[in-house]
């Protein structure tokens, strides 16, 4: 047992960590800021901001220097998201594409593809969404029915995707397709790049239950795509797809572990506003939710020790997809529960305010459908982890 | 031995029922919804439930109302639930409540009549920001003469109530024994001099909540008012609410089931998923024994069982959990689509977690359970 | 609504009440008593109490009078069980014969059995066992494989049964039996009435986890029985264990939830006597379990109410199996938290001995196993009360 | 970074897993159980461990230990808790953790060896009958001679202890900080005058308990000793417990799916039912991470980590609930099986339950998780 990190992991968060300091206005850790802004508002700031982070040198910190990265280990790449979330930087809007596509091109792109996409990627010059689930087709990829005919060099694209984060200010979208006429299931797909801005291309936000935007449906009518657009090969979209998702698992959560304290800490503030932080059932409660966060931690170190040591994680990045989902709305459960008589109030009393915080709430009924259900999850460990036998 | 509705008790269900399907379904609900800067009071709605009598049956026989119990006004309270219906229709009940057993004749006949036929709107307002359902929560004092000063919070339409039952603290407050004089309710006029009411944002748009200023304002009291009074307001309120949630609870339970019954994934319906279809069965247990609870401490109240702040405690905790577990799940196996501001989903969770708080949270319920089952052992 | 009973229901139950009172010795109701005694001993006085109870008028409360029953209604039946809970009378030796097989045959006896069975079951002078579950056929009761060969007049019957109740000291047993060879799953079964005695039957205890050898495995090796100790019609197994279950259904638990509040204040007291019942956080918790008690008695007068107004409740007696058995497990979870540092101890304070609700919280483990078990009784709800479409 | 164990300690678990499934298996195990008034207490076992090291690994190497950490030690209480193994193991290393960290050099060399050797069986009483952990559950009291009086209760092995490491209030009693003077561990040899040991009675048969009393007992103070000494042994007594219990859970967990994998109900494997099978994935993701926080817990201690205390709480909350909830699982999948004296289900079930309230149960631990995560925020 080690947990400190290496020397040049360790000057690599002490470099980055005053960079945050000297870069990261005070009023964005402001329990309410973000909440307060329009969502353009936010986006641009959001992009300015990762922009500027990337011309730091902290984008892409465990890519290839091939690829514009830093070369640097899992570890440090941790030490990124542990240290955004401690400086209460905001949440990348290029996320998709940093964490799934990039990887992706670089085992699997051709050599135009990683010349011309990966950069701008990094740099943030192009904002990349995600196309995979359909209406009909959530958890169920390979139900999707968006289709491609071909047509001499290039795809004629027609279906409607949705969920897609971001849709409304997406430059391109990486999206899975049905591009050979009568497969079905998990056969004849392809992964397509396709320009968000050309004709045939719409978006429509979708108002999440909080009031916010952030998700989009994206429609497709007869929009033309270039045959060489596609990542991986022709017809082997399902193969790529796997391979992409993979790219999550490696991922530590110690990122969100650091971002779940800062809510639980904001909780502890509105329970002792409200005069609740010293009932011992209300104790039991917050204590319980935090012992699931510590448990996130350690978990979250074991995960990167696996990635280090070069170990596939497999399968078992559904644990760690199950805890985090599940501890972060169990937090916000226990949040609802301690309001006491005002909790039906924005301002339950004058001095605070739970604007960010509900928005927050509702935010984490949705943790446990998007990225695979709860259900889902489940069903993986118990047939891929414990070795169950299938059910029907 | 008849614990049930009768006959007519599910007669009244189904025409309640039909009625709001007919002329004020979710989409009238949306309107509401989405309009926060609105008085969440359509008018139409208020003229059905004025036609219907849905206000006139606790009210005697003597000022034209139906004279039945809280057991009938928990099938309406209800059906509101499952239709997740806005207006002031249980804030005026409850007030009604007050006037029925506190007032004096007078009171009750200037009252009750314009009440039963819907053209008044009242509403209470029994606590102070942060105040629990008790003595120890109010935060308005009466002076001698009848001058109320002081806030509520969280009062329930008050900004299109013509009339607020409000509660208040009276000379050095009520004794240790909760009982006795030191709190009265009180008759408001809201439009007299002294009265300021801000609207409260709160994330369940189908209800407006206000807070009230109060500043020497001219009240009338109601004569047989006390701390009993205030408990037994207190009692009825959260059954009231608590009938709200089991009704909400099991429309949204029965609205996931139809819904997973039809969307496929992986080549089957949802709800033929095992893992879901048994959560699901756990939560129609959990229904069934909070309408159970509702119906009998509705019954307690009515009859005057001994049991009765038991049975106050039991249904509103369970309704409590119903509520909340149902409309989580509702989303859940809703799906991305659960989760949108164009769903209906939200409008049942967002209702559900206020009603959890109103008159009494679960804890608060819980710990009453204690007081009254633990202590009692010999 | 209306909760008060009918003047003959009062007039019963005072009577009852009176006929108890002067019955039960007082330390039948201290809470070690029937815990203190060895097991043949216990089953003894239990069987001579039925045995007076019997002759005092009070079982078969609501059979036909004609079968020596009191003609009453389910109220008085549920009077009863509530008044036998309440007087902390032990809970009868012969419910099985006297919940199922006397209805059963009743309903299709032929008029032998009627006149040969039913009397002595209702006095007590024979104890009936259920031979229904076997190894491999649990909550699967079509599985069974025991099997009787037809020769002549009588079925040769081999096989083995498991969990029956007081197998070691059962008189008879009605058993599920595949008579037509190559038959399977619901067909070719019978309702067979075997002696215990006689040549071929070998019972075996089986002992539980608290130590008590309530249950016991039935082998029957070429045991011989008349063809015409059949109920319902040979081959009819399967509709007539159908039609036997059935009989549970109208089952009010108001007799349960009068023994679980025994259980809730033995449990109060022992948090007293360790000083726990102050604790706020203990309070809640056994609030929430008493929260479920008090809803399966609401619960319990609703169902006696459908009953009495003539309602078939069908599958609906799944909810309360599932009710009652989960309110009574969890009271017990609750039971282990509470105990503190020596949780570990039989006797954690001098004063304090936990022998009989331990034996109890052990027993609390197995009642959401037997008689279909939570999850057949989840399939059930969700299938047949919710019309959930069949999971394969 | 490197937060996992080492090829050396996944070897040494492989070692001692194959060494107890070899000579002291679930069959071993029975005879134990079964034998309620026995001493609990297999020679051939014993020899077995103290032949293996496995007293040795906290003993410094000038005592002919091996010198290594409470990770070492977890590594093999979690192969115990997995084969729910009898007899004195467990609280014989904590004694020895005691004489390790508070003792004086004769002491340490007296005792270390011998322990480390399996010549020596020695145990921990440091609380007194419901006494919680910490220095208000000590019942005995100290004399400055030297001398003990008072009770422990549920002393794990007292009854083949040649060493009871006991904890005792000196003159008034420790302060309000908790620290300092006032409390003191203590060197007793059990078959000195003045000491009482009776049994006690206990569901779990895989340990043996016992109440001592002590008059005027003679026994030797750690001359290292106070509050902290004791906090510090409670911490370590915590982690040992944790690991027994995520031990056991991962054991319970992996019988079960062995098991549902193969009975077949309604024509299918159990394990194949959706609704088994995401139970039992949620019971795998609990163990889980009980395993990794008892890891980080006993590394915390270890490297004196300043998040010690919070990781110590958190990782025994975490094992008790995986502990309590894959042993009912155990039970419950097993179907009728699992319920009988028989099937070894209730080993895990009965010493799950023993552990859970050992060195502070879940509800002490997550006050001290409040104590240490809420009042901090600032």
């Amino acid at each position: 047992m080690d947990l400190t990190y290496s020397p040049a992991a360790a000057e690599f968060r002490a470099e980055l960590r005053a960079w945050l300091a000297a870069n990261i206005p005070a009023r964005w850790a402001a329990p309410g800021f973000w909440a307060s802004l329009d969502e353009d508002e936010a986006f641009d700031l959001r992009r300015d901001w990762e922009r500027r982070k990337a011309l730091a040198g902290f984008a892409g910190v465990d890519w290839p220097v091939e690829f514009g990265g830093r070369g640097g280990t899992p570890a440090m790449a941790a030490i990124l998201d542990e240290e955004l979330a401690r400086a209460r930087a905001p949440r990348s809007v290029n996320t998709l594409g940093l964490t799934f596509l990039a990887p992706t091109l670089m085992a699997v792109g051709t050599p135009e593809q990683k010349a011309e996409i990966i950069g701008p990627l990094l740099r943030n010059e192009v904002i990349w969404c995600q196309g995979f689930s359909e209406p009909g087709a959530g958890s169920d990829l390979a139900a999707l029915r968006t289709h491609g005919e071909r047509d001499g060099d290039e795809f004629v694209v027609n279906g409607q995707k949705v969920w897609t984060t971001f849709a409304r200010r997406g430059d391109q979208i990486f999206t899975m397709v049905r591009t050979e006429p009568g497969s079905s299931r998990h056969r004849g797909l392809s992964l397509l790049l396709i320009d968000m801005h050309a004709p045939g291309v719409e978006v429509r936000p979708i108002r999440q239950m909080s009031g916010v935007s952030e998700f989009g449906e994206v429609f497709f009518t007869d929009v033309r795509v270039p045959a060489a657009a596609c990542v991986g090969g022709l017809g082997n979209g399902w193969a790529t797809a796997m391979l992409l998702l993979s790219f999550e698992r490696g991922a530590s959560a110690i990122g969100q572990y650091t971002d779940y304290l800062r809510a639980f800490e904001e909780i502890v503030r509105v329970a002792r506003a409200l005069g609740r932080d010293g009932d011992p059932v209300v104790r039991q409660e917050l204590a319980r939710r935090r012992v699931e966060l510590e448990c996130l931690r350690y978990h979250s170190l074991h995960v990167l020790t696996e990635v280090e040591q070069g170990r596939d994680l497999g399968f078992a990045s559904s644990v760690t997809k199950l805890q985090w989902s599940q501890a972060y709305q169990g937090l916000f459960e226990t949040f609802d529960e301690l309001l006491g008589p005002d909790a039906a109030l924005v301002r339950p009393t004058a001095d605070v305010d739970l604007t960010a915080l509900r928005r927050e709430s509702f935010w984490t009924r949705s943790v446990t459908i998007w990225g695979g259900s709860s259900q889902v999850q489940r069903s993986i460990v118990a047939e891929r982890v414990l070795g169950l036998p299938r059910g029907s | 031995m008849f614990f049930a509705l009768t006959d007519e008790q599910r007669a009244l269900a189904a025409s309640v029922r039909d009625l709001l399907a007919g002329r004020f379904d979710l989409a009238a609900v949306r309107a509401v919804f989405d309009d926060p800067a609105g008085d969440g009071h359509p008018l139409d709605l208020w003229k059905t439930i004025g036609e219907q009598g849905w206000l006139s049956v606790r009210v005697p026989t003597e000022h034209d109302g139906l004279d039945l119990g809280l057991v009938d006004v928990q099938v309406i309270a209800r059906e509101f639930g499952a239709g997740v219906v806005p207006g002031p229709w249980a804030a005026t009940v409850l007030a009604g409540e007050a006037v029925l057993r506190a007032g004096g004749p007078e009171q009750a006949a200037a009252v009750l009549g314009p009440l039963a036929a819907g053209d008044l709107v009242a509403t209470v307002a029994l606590r102070g920001p942060g105040g629990g359902p008790g003595p120890d929560g109010v935060a308005v004092r009466a002076t001698a003469a009848g001058r109320l000063d002081g806030i509520a919070s969280g009062v329930e339409y008050a900004g299109v109530a013509d009339l607020v039952v409000v509660a208040a603290i009276e000379g050095p407050g009520p004794s240790a024994a909760g009982t006795g004089p030191g709190l009265g309710l009180y008759l408001l006029d809201p439009t007299v001099a002294g009265v300021t009411i801000e609207p409260q944002a709160a994330p369940d748009g189908t209800t407006r909540l206000a807070a009230l200023t109060l500043a020497g304002a001219a009240a009338t009291r109601l004569p047989g008012s006390g701390a009993a009074a205030l408990a037994d307001l207190r009692r009825r309120g959260a059954v009231l609410a608590a009938a709200d949630l089991v009704g909400l609870a099991r429309a949204a339970l029965t609205r996931t089931v139809a819904y997973d019954t039809d969307r496929v994934q992986f080549g089957r319906p949802v709800g033929s998923f095992q893992a879901v279809a048994h959560h699901l069965a756990d939560l129609h247990v959990a229904v069934t024994m909070a309408e159970h609870a509702v119906l009998y401490a509705a019954h307690a109240l009515d009859a005057g069982r001994p049991d009765a702040d038991l049975a106050v405690a039991v249904a509103k905790s369970k309704a409590n959990q119903a509520g909340a577990d149902t409309t989580a799940a509702m989303i859940q196996y809703h799906g991305g689509i659960g989760y949108t501001w164009e769903h209906d989903a939200h409008f049942f969770y967002k209702r559900a977690r206020r009603l959890i708080a109103a008159f009494g949270d679960s804890q608060w319920h819980r710990e009453q359970v204690a007081r009254l089952t633990i202590d009692s052992v010999g």
